[in-house]
Order: structure tokens, then C-alpha cells, then sequence
């Protein structure tokens, strides 16, 4: 009998529960219970989000697939096609912060080589606490090493990402990987269960009791009761990972199988129901055919189990001796557990009992879905309401300011990282964007990974947007034009209004600014339930953009070049100081309303830059972000060769320290041999950008002077001592 | 010159090393599967980088039992030219075709970064294109890369001219800080007493085109192909 | 005094490195070994304190510092007093 | 039958892992510990085979595959029959 308790802990609501007796025609035993609660949950069923989801743009000329598949796939001309995704980890993170990270990465390459795509680059998301504390420190510590150790040893560079602190992060960090992979465009594979009779091959590691109910765990919120869902934590086998890389390739590059999908969360059931969904089929399975590690496991078990590194593949059965071959090329078994059955049945047999029979459709795609209580959204802060008063010593605001963790150097990160295998780095972490090169062609690939969290939590909107204009500005920079998105939406529980309030204006502004920059969104991840005793964090849409550049040769870079080229700002100055990293770090303030931001502004922005740098016209360019104008300029200096410095003059009239750190949209610092200025001044004002000279590269200081007064006036060295060493400190101060 | 790539379980610079040889150096180059009994007729034997049997037990350590290993060895004792990259060099140091062992790095972080190497024996095959005191750019990318040889062993090491490769600073000087993995001797790169079998932690792989930041690592291609 | 902590996998938890350690020990043809679990042994010199105190302080330094109870799980004894 | 085969860096070797460990500890406030060496443990299921076999077979798969005597020495013992 299944009762209160069952449904209880099984995250399904009564109304669920009779919806799942009316669909199967029965009540249904424990282990259906557990089957219908793991794929009806939130984290697979997107239950509560799918209706605003589906407002997302996702139509575009070059789109092969767009959402409902492992990942996007996007095609790029000459018979080659990008397949890409980011996914979260955020509560596995903060459980166990190494294995938690590691199984994040080998989770995200699967959903890519799933796909017929050799996984090439990786990027991370990071958001902590405050490193102050400890347990901080340590939550980074494991979470850094256990993406380096994943991605190192597979032998995908990580290539990018961001790292952001806040309070709101403590007790729920966020871990987002992105994936970027190349296929041949006509060798895509998708979850397919074709052919009835066809044989269900389960390939990869053996079946333990890992992370079961790990899908309902990332459907609930935290509480002091958490502990006891700790013992299911996965370890990652990233070696394991790299045998299913190569053979599965391997057996796709052969033509011998029909279908795949990976064990990711909701482990076999997932995989069983989801592959004959797409294929209206039925699939039958045996269960004492699944290879298992443990011994006495329940069929519920074995189903639920969320063992890493486990692949289900279909076969024809005349190919299965040869899919068997090269798997044990590999090291690996491939175990026939079943075949594909016609009509609607997921059939699940275990010592000779059938222990689950139920209608594929039903747990696959008649799930319930949501329209959760949205509140009313929270009334925006008036501009600039509160006044910020002068900070005075802008000298000290400004190393204060390089120290800060989320504008400091992210080396002590991405040097963990091996962010050169496969030799197509050409832009190394520390530039706007990533660059990849594709080998044999002239062109190659760019990625950024953007979310500002403080401005979504002051306007959901406006902050989803930016960060879309970020992403794709960061790609402007490196001379790449955006061809698709994919996002990962870290929000809190989606049954407080508020929360719902906050997402729907998220998917609003990202929906904006897509169709502004016309680039299709491709997939993504909803993570909800980032709540811990009860706070949410802030609202996190993280927007990875990935660009195109035709010709590898014009890449633009961030450093300074040469003595003597003329410093240029796209772009204008605003007084806007709400939400900067500036009101944070000086005034301890996180309040104001983000930077405006114009949508067809910015594109004209981003246009201008990629011409310029089409044009071969730009000796360096980069985009604007936290800590503003002059902590730009100084990135631009650390990246120099022979600590290049400049001397800027800006104009007064906007207060100065609006000047200097205020975080206005839609800028991009570029350098050009003094030649070359009236031509960019000239295509800037085509598109009606804003466009002035502010200044001179030379000498081995950061000197910005406004309005008469230099208030900006330190060696590139003493500045970049600052920089790069504030992140370490907390670390070696620790060790010693 | 014909170069053989050994690919293993875990291997995961094989194809980059397979295209550094053949699309950058203009090589035949093919790749040997650990398996197999078969050198292929190459010249040269190339063990790649990467995580050979996940490094689980020890970095190199199960990959020196694959049988290709038998092949390899007896290869190299008949004067064969055998160069072992970052993994590849963990495992000739398991194999005994060099002296040492390598240790966890000293900071017990993995390092991947540009580091400055200093030609310390121009005589060798594969550095003979190089001038002694040269400094090279190739970055490393590894977890366990700090060398260690029992003292009497780094003795003759040292007086057999074997290192090749040194970790020194900007101006080629071996100091403790530009010691970033913490060898002994600072040493980045060994040859066999024959002069052979080259190991060497940097990825000369990464650094032999200018659109990936340095073309230094070519100099060692340079040297081994010229020696045929 | 000397005490030793072992420090290994709960035996639910996969053990990728044991596992691999047990593959390649048949490869070279010990087919008698049927497991292997790989684990970390730490081994303390502890100064002027007495026994006592030991069976307090390392039970906590293990659970605290040298493993992670989430996945491992130690056990320890003296192995000079 | 159950062997355990202790695996530790030789006393001439720098034990980095173990200095780290130590500083760890320090820092928490355990002044009692004056060292601490990091080593790996393997425990081996054996099936099969006489004690006087596992006396010839443990040693030797522990100092060809489980120890590198360059750097590490190794003690065994059987912890079930
Ligand atoms: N977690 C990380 N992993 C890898 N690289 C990172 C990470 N965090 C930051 N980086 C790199 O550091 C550089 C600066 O990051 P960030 O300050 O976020 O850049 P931006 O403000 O231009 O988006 C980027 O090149 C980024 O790829
Ligand atoms: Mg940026």
C-alpha cells in the first residue's frame, strides 16, 4: 500500500499520485513509485518551468537540434556541426564539493559524445561564499580540484568559466559546466529506440547503491536533514569515462548501433523510458542481466541507482557481436539486458517477476505541469534613490577593488585546469572569450560564459539580459560573431511566488536579448531548490554563448601591444553605480538597480568591434564588466607584454567615481595604431556608436587622469601584484 | 623518419602528438596500440601524455606492463630513439629505462602553465638542434611531475651530463621559484646514459605552432629528425 | 607514540582505483586476486600525551581531517607506544 | 583469505602529502602531532590459495606492481584467513 509517508518522501503530491493510478490503470507497486518519482520530479521533468520555458527563442537558419535532446547542435558549415550544453551540480557540490564537481563534468561530457560528438572544450561556472570562512575555502578548494581532476585526466581542456563570491552562496555554491563538442554532421546520434527486437546493450561502469533518488535530492530544498541523503554520494571514474569516450565514438563512427543515451539522473529508468519515448516503442528489460557492484540490490535500486559512467545503447542484433568487439577493444562489456518491444510498455523484469509495467508516455511526457503562484513582481528600487556618497580616496577604492575576489585573476583556478590538450587553445583563460581552433579549416570557435548575480537579484530582467550581451560582447572582443546559446537557470524553490516572479522575468530578458542579437537557444539546465534553511539564492540565469570566427589569424587578444596606440571606448559613460562591484566593495552595498541596457545599442556596439576586428584594424579589445573602465584597462595591461601601461584622460561631468568603476553597459575598450583611428572612429559613427579617444598606451604605469585630477596613478606591476595574488592569499595563509 | 605514437588506456595526447609529427613536422607518423607486439617498422617510439590507466596506481605505472612494453624495451636496448612526454616520461620511469621516479608536485596542486626550459646538453638527439644555455617556452600540465632519484643515482645523472632540460627563470637562471613542480636539480628532462630514450615532463606537442603561443617545442622534433 | 589510521572507501562507495589496481594485478596473471580496495594510511608521531588523551584526539583528527565521512571511513590503532 | 599491504614513501623520501597533513592538523590546534607520513593501503581478497602461496605471491605483486622501490617500501600482513 502506498501511503502519506511514501509519497512524502518520494517528492509526489496526492494529485500526482491519483494521475499516476488513472494512467496505468492500478495502483502501482514501490518500485513503479520510485520510477514515476524520479522522471516526474523537477530536475526531469521541468514541471514547474517548462510552460515559460517554451517562450525561449530557439528557431535559427543553422539549428539542427534545439531543446529536448542531451544538447544543442548547431551546424557550422562544411559538413561540421557544434554540439553544446551546460549543466548544474550545485547540490552533489556542496555535499561533497570534490566528487560532487568531478561527477558534474563526467555528467556534461556524456550528454555531449551521447550525441556522436568528440568533446572539446569545458568551461565552469563557479559561485561560493566569501573565502573568509574556512568552509568556503574548502567547498572552492574541492570543487576546483575535482573539475581539474575529471577533465584533466579525460583529457578535455578546460578552457573558461567564471568565479563569482557572495554571502548568498555559502550554504548552496553553484557548479555549472559547460561542454563544446565537434561532430561530422552526418554522424549525429540521438536517444533512439528504432526496431523492434532490436537488442538494449548497457555498456560502462557496474551498478552500485550510488545517489539514488539523486533527481529528487535536485528537486528539494535543503534542510538539517540533508545528512542522511550524504551516504549516496557517486564517485567519478574518470578513466572509465575516458574508455566509454573512445569506444562509444568508435561504435558510432562504425555505424553499428541505432540508438544511445547515458545514465544520467534517474540512472536506467531514464535511459529505459526516455529512448523508446522518442521512438514510440516499448523496451524491455531484465534486470538480473544489469551488471551490479553490490550484492542484494532491490529492482528499485538497481533502477533508481545513479551510478556514473553508464551508457544504454540499441542495436540491431545482427551488430552486436561487433558493438561487443570494440567495447572490449576498450576494456569494457557491453551486457545485453533487453530489446526494444512494440507499443507503449516499459516492461522491467527481475528474477523472473515483471516489476514494473507501465505506459512509456505516461512517465515520460504526462507528467503534470505547472503554473506555480507567481507573485507580483517586487517593485524595482528608483534609480539611484539612495545617494552614494563620495568614497574620497579613489586610489584606495581602486586596489581595493583588484583585490576583490570576483574582479581579481582566477590563475590559482585555471591553472589546475589542463587547458591546452588537444593543442586547439589559441586563447588561453585570461581573454574576453575562449578560442579554439578546428583543425584542418581556418577558422575556429569561441565561448563565453556569463551571469551577473547581484543584478538579477535587483532586476531579473535586466540582469538575464546582460548577461546574454555580456556573453556575446565577450565574444565581440575576440572578433567571434554568436551563433547559439545554451543557459543554466540557478534559481530557489519554485513554490514561492516570489522565486517564480524572479524566473519569469529571467526567461523575459534572455528572450529579449536573443532575439536582439538573433541567436537561437539551444538547451539549457533549470536548477531549482538552491535554497538552504529557507533563503534562496540570488536568482542565476548563467548564459554560455558560442561564436564563430572565420579566420583564426584576425583572433583579437585583451593585452596592450604597442607603445604608442591610440586607447578608443566604445561606447558611453553614464553615471550608474547600482549594483556594481564598486557599491559592493566600497560602500559595502548591494542595492540600486542595475545597468540600464539597450538591447539594439549594444548589438551596434558589438557590431562595430567585430568589424574593427574583421578588418584586422584592432591591436587589443576588451569588453567593460566589474570594477568598470579602469579595471579594465588595467587587465589590459596585466595581459601586455613587458607590463605595457597607458595614460588616459577622461572627460568630468559625470561624478568620478561613476567614471572610473561604474559598470554602464555596452562598452568595449579597443587600442589601434594611431593610423588606424580615423578609419574605426568612421565605422563607429556608421552605426551610430559612441566612439572617443581616451587615451595613449606607453610607460609601465595605469594613470587615468579626470577632469585635471589623476586619481588613477599605479606601476602595472604593483597593480598586478595586487591582482593576481589576492586569491592565493587566502589559500597559502591557510597552508602555512 | 617514421614515428609510432603508443596509444594507451588513458592516453590522452596521442592524436596531438600524432598531429604535431605529421600535420606540423611533416612526418609519417602512426599510432601503436598498446596491445599489439607490433613497433611497425618505426624509427622512432613516441609514449604520449595523459592519464594512462587513470593514474590510479601510480602515474605509469600499469601502463609499463602492456605488452607493446616488451617491444619498446628491447627497441631502446638496441639504440632505438624512444621519447616519453609528461605521462609518457612517468612511464619510462616505471619501465627502468630511466632512472628515478617522479613524485606528487610540491605544492600538491596540478600545474598547467608555461614554463622556461634550459637546454643543458646540446649533444643528444634530440636536443642537438638546439644550442646549450638555449631557452625554450613549452608548458607542462601535470600532477605528479616532481623528479626524484636516490642521491647517488642524481650523482651520475649529473655527471653524465643526462639532464636535458632544466626548470629556470626568465633569465636561465635554475632557482628554487622557477622550480615550479619542486625536481630535484631542477630537472624538466632526462636521457638515458646512451643517449637514446629522451623523458621530458613539458609538452613539446602544445609549443610547435605559433598560433598556439610558441613554436619552441620544435627544436626537439628538429633534433630527432635530423638525426636519421 | 606511534598510531596508524586507515583511511578507506565505505564498502558502498566505488573504489575506481582498486578496481583498476585488480585489473591489471589478472592481467599479470594473479588470478587468485578476487577484490581490491585501495585506501590511504596515515602514520602520526604524537608527543606528551597520554593514552588517554590519543583515543580522544584521533578518532576526531581522523573524522575531522584525514578522511571524509560522507564517502570513508577510518579505523586506527597504536603501533608504538 | 584477506592480505593488507602498506605502502609508504621510504624515510629518505620527502613526503609532501604528509607535511601538509601535518600542517593541517597544526592549524586546527593538534600540537601533539610531531610528524605525519602518507602512505596507501591495499586490501586483497585472495581466493584459492595456500598461506604458503600467498607468502611467495604477496611480496612479489606488491614490489613489482604495488610499490615503486625507488621511492617506497612496503610491510604485509594477513588480516583474515
Ligand atoms: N572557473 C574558471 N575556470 C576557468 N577559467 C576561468 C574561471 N573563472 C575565470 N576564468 C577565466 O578568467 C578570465 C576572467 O574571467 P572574468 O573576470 O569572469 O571575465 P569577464 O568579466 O571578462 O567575463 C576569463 O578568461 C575566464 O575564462
Ligand atoms: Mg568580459
Amino acid at each position: 500500500m502506498i501511503d502519506q509517508r511514501i509519497l512524502d518522501t518520494h517528492n509526489l503530491t496526492r494529485g500526482e499520485f491519483d494521475l499516476i493510478v488513472s494512467l496505468i490503470g492500478r495502483e502501482p507497486n514501490l518500485t513503479e513509485i520510485g520510477v514515476f518519482s524520479a522522471m516526474w520530479s523537477e530536475h526531469c521533468s521541468y514541471k514547474s518551468s517548462k510552460i515559460y520555458l517554451k517562450g525561449l527563442p530557439t528557431r535559427g537558419r543553422a539549428v539542427v537540434q534545439g531543446p529536448g535532446e542531451n544538447a544543442g547542435i548547431i551546424d557550422i558549415g562544411g559538413g561540421k556541426v557544434i554540439v553544446f550544453k551546460i549543466e548544474s551540480h550545485n547540490h552533489p557540490s556542496f555535499i561533497e564539493p570534490f566528487q560532487g564537481a568531478a561527477t558534474g563534468v563526467g555528467g556534461i561530457l556524456r550528454d555531449i559524445f551521447t550525441m556522436g560528438a568528440r568533446p572539446i572544450a569545458l568551461l565552469d561556472s563557479l559561485r561560493f561564499g566569501p573565502l573568509e570562512s574556512p568552509r568556503n575555502r574548502s567547498i572552492m578548494e574541492g570543487v576546483v580540484s575535482g573539475i581539474s581532476s575529471y577533465g584533466n585526466s579525460i583529457g578535455v581542456p578546460t578552457v573558461g568559466g567564471e568565479v563569482y563570491f557572495g554571502e548568498n552562496y555559502a550554504l548552496n555554491p553553484l557548479v555549472n559546466v559547460f561542454c563544446l563538442g565537434l561532430a561530422d554532421k552526418d554522424k549525429i546520434f540521438y536517444a533512439k529506440a528504432e526496431g523492434i527486437g532490436n537488442a538494449v546493450l548497457y555498456v560502462g561502469s557496474k551498478t552500485g547503491r550510488d545517489g539514488i533518488h539523486g533527481a529528487t535530492m535536485a528537486s528539494a530544498e535543503f534542510g538539517k536533514e540533508t545528512e542522511h541523503k550524504r551516504p549516496n554520494v557517486q564517485v567519478g571514474d574518470p578513466f572509465k569515462e575516458k574508455l566509454l569516450v573512445e569506444a562509444c565514438l568508435e561504435v558510432m563512427d562504425r555505424g553499428v548501433i541505432v540508438g544511445i543515451q547515458d545514465m544520467g539522473a534517474a540512472g536506467l529508468t531514464c535511459s529505459t523510458a526516455e529512448m523508446p519515448a522518442k521512438s514510440g516503442t516499448g523496451l524491455e528489460i531484465d534486470l538480473d542481466l544489469v551488471p551490479q557492484r553490490e550484492e542484494g540490490m532491490t529492482p528499485y535500486e538497481i533502477l533508481l541507482s545513479e551510478s556514473q559512467e553508464r551508457m544504454l545503447i540499441v542495436a540491431r542484433p545482427d551488430k552486436v557481436a561487433e558493438v561487443r568487439e570494440i567495447f572490449s577493444k576498450w576494456d569494457l562489456d557491453a551486457v545485453e539486458i533487453g530489446r526494444v518491444i512494440e507499443g507503449d510498455r516499459m516492461k522491467v523484469r527481475f528474477h523472473g517477476q515483471v516489476v514494473v509495467d507501465v505506459p512509456v508516455s505516461a512517465v515520460v511526457d504526462l507528467c503534470p505541469m505547472y503554473r506555480r503562484p507567481v507573485a507580483e513582481p517586487a517593485p524595482l528600487e528608483p534609480r539611484n534613490v539612495r545617494p552614494v556618497p563620495s568614497p574620497g580616496d579613489l586610489a584606495a577604492v581602486f586596489r581595493k577593488l583588484l583585490g576583490s575576489p570576483t574582479i581579481a585573476s582566477k590563475e590559482w583556478v585555471f591553472r589546475q585546469y589542463d587547458h591546452m590538450v588537444q593543442t586547439n587553445t589559441v586563447l588561453l583563460p585570461g581573454a574576453d572569450a575562449a578560442v579554439l581552433r578546428i583543425k584542418g579549416t581556418t577558422r575556429a570557435l569561441a565561448v563565453s560564459l556569463d551571469g551577473n548575480s547581484l543584478y538579477a537579484q535587483l532586476d531579473p530582467k535586466t540582469g538575464a539580459a546582460i548577461a546574454v550581451a555580456e556573453a556575446c560582447r565577450n565574444l565581440a572582443c575576440v572578433g567571434a560573431r554568436p551563433v547559439g546559446v545554451t543557459n543554466c537557470l540557478n534559481f530557489g524553490s519554485p513554490e514561492k511566488p516570489g522565486v517564480m516572479a524572479q524566473f519569469k522575468a529571467a526567461i523575459d530578458g534572455i528572450t529579449e536579448a536573443c532575439l536582439a542579437f538573433e541567436i537561437p537557444v539551444t538547451g539549457g539546465n533549470v536548477s531549482f531548490y538552491n535554497d538552504t534553511e529557507g533563503a534562496s539564492i540570488y536568482p542565476t540565469p548563467v548564459l554560455g554563448v558560442v561564436g564563430l570566427i572565420e579566420d583564426v589569424g584576425r583572433v583579437v587578444t585583451p593585452g596592450f601591444k604597442g607603445e604608442g596606440d591610440a586607447v578608443v571606448l566604445l561606447g558611453r559613460m553614464t553615471p550608474e553605480l547600482g549594483g556594481s562591484e564598486y557599491l559592493k566593495v566600497a560602500h559595502g552595498r548591494e542595492d540600486g538597480l542595475p545597468p540600464a541596457i539597450n538591447l539594439a545599442g549594444e548589438r551596434a556596439v558589438q557590431e562595430t568591434c567585430l568589424e574593427a576586428a574583421e578588418a584586422g584594424m584592432l591591436a587589443s579589445a576588451h569588453d567593460l564588466s566589474e570594477g568598470g573602465l579602469a579595471v579594465a584597462a588595467a587587465e589590459c595591461a596585466f595581459a601586455a607584454p613587458g607590463r605595457l601601461g597607458c595614460r588616459l584622460e577622461l572627460e568630468g561631468g559625470i561624478r568620478a567615481d561613476a567614471l572610473l568603476f561604474g559598470e554602464a553597459q555596452s562598452r568595449i575598450l579597443v587600442t589601434v595604431e594611431p593610423a588606424l583611428l580615423p578609419a574605426l572612429l568612421d565605422l563607429a559613427a556608421k552605426r551610430g556608436v559612441a566612439a572617443s579617444r581616451i587615451g595613449t598606451i606607453g610607460g609601465h604605469r595605469i594613470r587615468i587622469a579626470v577632469a585635471g585630477a589623476v586619481p588613477v596613478d599605479l606601476p602595472v606591476e604593483e597593480a598586478r601584484t595586487i591582482w593576481s595574488g589576492a586569491i592565493p592569499a587566502y589559500f597559502e595563509a591557510k597552508e602555512s | 623518419m617514421k614515428f609510432g605514437v603508443v596509444v594507451f588506456p588513458g592516453s590522452n595526447c596521442d592524436a596531438d602528438t600524432l598531429y604535431a609529427f605529421r600535420e606540423v613536422m611533416g612526418q609519417p607518423a602512426v599510432s601503436l596500440w598498446h596491445k599489439d607486439h607490433d613497433l611497425a617498422g618505426v624509427d622512432c617510439v613516441v609514449l604520449p601524455g595523459g592519464f594512462s590507466y587513470g593514474d590510479y596506481l601510480r602515474s605509469g605505472a600499469i601502463a609499463r606492463f602492456s605488452p607493446l612494453m616488451r617491444d619498446v624495451r628491447e627497441f631502446a636496448d638496441k639504440g632505438g630513439l624512444v621519447l616519453g612526454i609528461c605521462n609518457g616520461f612517468q612511464v619510462l620511469l616505471e619501465l627502468g629505462l630511466l632512472p628515478g621516479a617522479m613524485l606528487r608536485n610540491k605544492h600538491l596542486k596540478f600545474l598547467c602553465r608555461p614554463v622556461t626550459l634550459r637546454v643543458e646538453n646540446d649533444r643528444t638527439r634530440f636536443t642537438r638542434r638546439a644550442r646549450k644555455e638555449r631557452l625554450l617556452s613549452i608548458p607542462i600540465a601535470h600532477f605528479d611531475g616532481n623528479y626524484y632519484a636516490p642521491p647517488e643515482t642524481l650523482r651520475e645523472i649529473e655527471d653524465r651530463g643526462q639532464v636535458a632540460f632544466r626548470y629556470v627563470d626568465a633569465d636561465g637562471r635554475a632557482t628554487p621559484e622557477a622550480n615550479v613542480n619542486g625536481s630535484l636539480n631542477n630537472i624538466a628532462g632526462l636521457v638515458n646514459a646512451r643517449g637514446n630514450v629522451l623523458g621530458m615532463m613539458p609538452h613539446p606537442e602544445r609549443a610547435a605552432e605559433r598560433l598556439l603561443g610558441s613554436e619552441d617545442g620544435r627544436v626537439i622534433f628538429e633534433s630527432m629528425i635530423s638525426t636519421l | 607514540m606511534k598510531v596508524r589510521i586507515l583511511v578507506s572507501f565505505k564498502d558502498s562507495v566505488l573504489d575506481p582505483q582498486g578496481q583498476t589496481v585488480k585489473n591489471a594485478l589478472h592481467t599479470l596473471g594473479y588470478a587468485a586476486v578476487k577484490d581490491v580496495r585501495q585506501g590511504k594510511v596515515f602514520e602520526l608521531d604524537l608527543a606528551g600525551i597520554s593514552r588517554a588523551e590519543a583515543d580522544r584526539l584521533v578518532p576526531e583528527m581522523a573524522g575531522k581531517v584525514l578522511a571524509n565521512p560522507i564517502i570513508e571511513k577510518f579505523t586506527w590503532q597504536i603501533v608504538e607506544e
